[in-house]
């Protein structure tokens, strides 16, 4: 059964949430249950895709992880999930509608070492960055930073204790995450920083590939809407908000 | 220096929650796979010929195939081959069931063919059936040499229930990782979790002993 | 009562009994003996199918086996022809988790020939007669060798059997405690019990026997009574295995 | 329904490796855990007061927090407290070599003690020192009884290898995690992982059983 | 040779010997019998220290030892004592992963009291003494349970002790086997080894011992020369175990 059919006939969709991974996703048991840029995200595309039906649509939550979102996608667990960067190899396992926004890329320093203004100084082999396997931003790394040293581990929160027990130096991470991360745990970094040139990757929604596609197209032409008036900023900005974060932290000059 | 800050830890409500759900998965597919040993483990013992292969198989499967494998199969591939979708706590614990179902069968077997062939034979002089033999004579003395083996591997299923983690269902290492996540204080909180296993598993463990000292 | 006719068993390409015959009439009391390894327990066994003969011909109580290596008898068969005999073995093999009245209880009980009250009135009787009615609440454990195979006598007897067979009953015990398991099965002797022995007391097969066998490498060397066979022995064999038993 | 894209594993070059890691720190850490088990094995069979106490806890604690949270104290813990950094690939074996040894201290125990009183009784009669008791005498026969549950325990951790995927060791799942990534496959690349283990650890436990029916 | 006085051993509250004396010259054989649990074996392994005893005094082949219930005696103290006896047990307990000749040679070499080639030859002279230079390269599983204790009496012999300690050495064996047993032990009281004997083989106490030792409860109730004690008892208790030991 097409995704489409499927949201038309029961009237809801299933998006995917994260438990603690703020300001992405974090489950908060309010009304809105799960917040974050994440869910804004999946909520409004809902929002809009009702518009489009022309019937209510209810927005159901799925808890996921980030090691099994993909099996949960294909397994039919969760409808949409945005937050994912596509590639042509993953194309062939999802399908991927975007870019929906991009988030600039960012370093937060460990205690032992000191942020740089630009990749060309980190692209030494002194620095060791601590990596999420299969990231864009490892691939961004392995291109155009070549130098560096790459250590590739399973989750976020085993990077984080790569760079505080000094096995790696660097975090190569987005920037709300560094700006969350350094805000919760300022004692073990030294600092962070946006080297020039400004480097992201562009993040999709991931969806089950059921061969028709409609929902897919739907979601694609949302996002080119959406950036290219930027009103997907605000999503991405309330969620940061809602995670705690200081927004005015945000570097001028940043776009979505 | 790292300093700790262990205040991080401080949220029984969480933990109590985790350790309940942990225990819970524990103790009911160890139940549960114990249940699938001893039926396995009889028709092992009993020797029908092909039904004795296919649970050789399943057995060598399941031990020898990572445990994490086994529970990813059963919460998404299953679901994706058959287009049949288990409850998600069942297909979570479907997994380590099975896995628990591999081992106390062989536990099982094992603990039938240690009763001596002269009980065996006693109670074929007395003219009883298979199944009156069994029942009345070697599983009341098999089960009390099961229970300490029984007992380690039901530890090893506390803490493999750590795995259900991957599909999301809260148990410690869950909670643990996303404490982690809110606090990054990994050390405080994994160490923490650590002890909490322990403080599981100690009463269980003297337990066994006692019961192994009493053999 | 047991005719037992050119039976043969092999283990693997072990031949162990190569060819016996064997009668024993209703009432009489076979020893049989022979150095280790003759073939004594095989043929015990063999009796009450414990092990299937390779060949040969099984008669006890009227029930007839005939056998020729791929004889396979039916479980109900089996049972039904093992109930003409009882047998005890070296070891007791008394169940472990049963008082002394439940092992003797066993046999009727869970077999469903008699209900618990019957089962329990005969067990109590078979106790007493072998000089038991006061340990019938302890288990196993915690009684002597010999009245563990008292107790496994009583048991055997629950299903009143036509035949008992007893395996070297006597060998597993204390030299003390021989004698009240010999006294037991004298008395069995006296009230006309068919039985087959395999024993190294050459004192009971002297005094209870009505019959000596003498096997030796699977074979029936030399057979009769007592008197003939261990006062008269007729091959060298048997001569030196006796001057060898009784030191 | 999902539609199968087994394409997806076939780099040989990835799988070889992993395995080779996979199998190299089986080994490594299973024969270091049995040289460490054997030291404590030996010392808690000799009943030295404290020193057995310490053994105990030691075993204790190994065995009952999750094989995870040891990786992350040896390898990420360690250093942050005592400022004092090991090697990457000595701290990633040696939670798994310290887990073996606690399982193979209490195979070893057994194993000793299993020997019957009559060959203790024998050699002291004998004049024999303990430790030509130990050498000559009881290890000899020991060994070959310890040799089907060391096995088990071997394939055991050949599969919490696994674990060591969180310190950034390409073994067989680590390998399977970044496939997973890049490919968005996980049904597929999991399964292949999981008949990997299967194919490494089949002539195992083939070998294994064979040695325990001579017994 | 042998002086034991006053000697008794309690395990936790159960005191099992009871002030045991008993004096062995050299070149005696004594003969302990008695009940079973009359502490005949425990005294046998008071002798040579498997156990310690709780209180009394011990001296063999002018070796002392007190003891007053905390007395530890070193290793090595031990180890001296023990040197002047040797074992045999009713069970062999011979080694399993060594050649019969391995076995014999054990004692010599691993105490490195001997070369290698000096423990062989020794040990092929007393394996050819109890009738077994056939057998030198089996293992025991490959032995009769009567050539096993045979194996046993050799590995025991070759430390050269001034006493032979046996607990019941013949009662694991097939009846035919225990004549080649007994015949070895003759041989050696022939040659004026002294011995202490636990058996209930009243063939050997009779023509073997120059002294017979009845136990019961923890006592010495009888002793003296075999046609004394065995031939004309004082006491009833006496006169009926070996009224049950001779059926
Ligand atoms: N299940 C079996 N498989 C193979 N061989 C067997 C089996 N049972 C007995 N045997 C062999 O058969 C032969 C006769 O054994 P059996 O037990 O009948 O002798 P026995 O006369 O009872 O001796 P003993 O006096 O020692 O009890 C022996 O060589 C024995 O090893
Ligand atoms: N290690 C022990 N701990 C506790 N009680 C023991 C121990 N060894 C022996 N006993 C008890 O001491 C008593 C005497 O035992 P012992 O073995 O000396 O008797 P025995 O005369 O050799 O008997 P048997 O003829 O049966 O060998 C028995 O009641 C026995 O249960
Ligand atoms: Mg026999
Ligand atoms: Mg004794």
């Amino acid at each position: 059964e097409a995704l489409w059919d499927k949201i038309e006939r029961t009237g809801e969709v299933t998006c995917g949430g994260i438990h603690s991974y703020k300001p992405t996703s974090f489950y908060t048991g309010s009304d809105l249950v799960y917040e974050g840029y994440g869910p804004n995200v999946c909520r409004q595309m809902v929002a809009d895709l009702s518009k489009e039906m022309g019937k209510p649509l209810a927005v159901k939550w799925h808890e996921t992880t980030w090691q099994t979102v993909v099996l949960d996608l294909q397994a039919g667990r969760i409808d949409i999930f945005p937050g994912m960067t596509a590639t042509e190899e993953r194309k062939k396992a999802l399908d991927m509608a975007g870019p929906l926004y991009r988030m600039t890329d960012c370093v937060i320093a460990g205690k032992k070492a000191e942020t740089k203004p630009t990749w060309q100084d980190y692209n030494t082999p002194d620095s060791t960055f601590a990596m999420v396997t299969g990231t864009a931003q490892t691939n961004f790394l392995k291109t155009d930073v070549p130098e560096a040293k790459i250590m590739t581990l399973k989750e976020m929160s085993e990077s984080v204790m790569a760079v505080q027990s000094g096995r790696a130096d660097y975090l190569l991470q987005e920037l709300p995450i560094c700006l969350q991360t350094f805000s919760t745990a300022p004692q073990v970094f030294s600092g962070y920083t946006v080297p020039t040139p400004p480097a992201g990757i562009p993040a999709a929604a991931g969806l089950r590939k059921d061969g028709d596609g409609r929902l897919r197209d739907f979601i694609q032409k949302w996002g080119e809407e959406k950036r290219a008036d930027q009103s997907i900023a605000p999503l991405l900005i309330e969620g940061f908000k809602a995670a705690g974060m200081d927004t005015t932290k945000i570097p001028e000059g940043i776009e979505f | 220096m790292y300093e700790f800050d262990w205040s991080v830890v401080m949220d029984p409500q969480l933990w109590l929650s985790a350790v309940g759900v942990t225990v819970a998965y524990a103790v009911v597919t160890s139940i549960a796979g114990l249940l699938i040993g001893v039926v396995l483990g009889l028709a092992l013992v009993s020797r029908i010929p092909v039904l004795g292969w296919i649970i050789r198989i399943y057995i060598h499967v399941f031990r020898c195939t990572p445990l994490l494998v086994q529970i990813v199969w059963f919460f998404y591939a299953l679901p994706m081959i058959t287009g049949w979708t288990l409850p998600d706590w069942f297909a979570a614990g479907l997994g380590l069931t099975l896995y628990m179902g591999a081992f106390s069968a062989e536990i099982f077997r094992a603990g039938v063919i240690s009763i001596e062939k002269g009980q065996w034979e006693a109670s074929t002089v007395l003219g009883f059936s298979y199944w009156t033999k069994m029942r009345h004579i070697i599983l009341p003395q098999a089960t009390r040499r099961m229970i300490p083996p029984i007992v380690s591997q039901a530890i090893l299923q506390l803490k493999n229930t750590s795995l259900l983690s991957v599909v999301a269902v809260p148990d410690i290492m869950y909670a643990a990782g996303g404490l982690t996540m809110s606090t990054y204080r990994p050390l405080e909180v994994y160490t923490f979790a650590a002890l909490l296993y322990l403080v599981v598993l100690t009463p269980v463990t003297l337990l066994a002993n006692r019961f192994e000292l009493k053999h | 009562m047991i005719d037992v006719r050119n039976l043969r068993k092999s283990f693997g390409t072990l031949e162990v009994l190569k060819g016996i015959d064997l009668e024993v009439a209703a009432g009489d009391v076979a020893v049989l003996i022979g150095p280790s390894g003759c073939g004594k327990s095989t043929l015990l066994r063999c009796l009450n199918l414990l092990e299937t003969p390779s060949a040969g011909r099984l008669e006890i109580a009227g029930r007839k086996l005939e056998f020729d290596g791929t004889t396979r008898v039916p479980e109900r068969q089996q049972a039904e022809f093992r109930s003409a005999t009882g047998m005890v073995f070296q070891n007791f093999n008394l169940f472990p988790h049963m008082t002394v009245l439940e092992n003797v209880m066993s046999g009727p009980l869970l077999n469903g020939l008699k209900s618990k009250a019957e089962a329990k009135k005969l067990a109590l009787a078979l106790l007493d007669r072998v000089g038991l009615s006061q340990k019938t609440d302890l288990y196993p454990r915690q009684i002597s060798g010999g009245q563990a195979q008292r107790v496994a006598i009583a048991r055997a007897l629950a299903l009143e059997p036509k035949v008992m067979l007893f395996d070297e009953p006597t060998s597993a015990l204390d030299p003390e405690l021989v004698g009240e398991v010999l006294e037991v099965m004298q008395s069995l002797a006296r009230d006309g019990t068919t039985m087959i022995v395999v024993t190294h007391e050459m004192g009971f097969a002297r005094e209870v026997a009505s019959k000596v066998v003498f096997m030796e490498g699977g074979h029936v060397l030399e057979s009769g009574p007592p008197a003939e066979v261990l006062g008269a022995p007729r091959t060298e064999r048997l001569r030196s295995f006796l001057s060898k038993v009784e030191h």
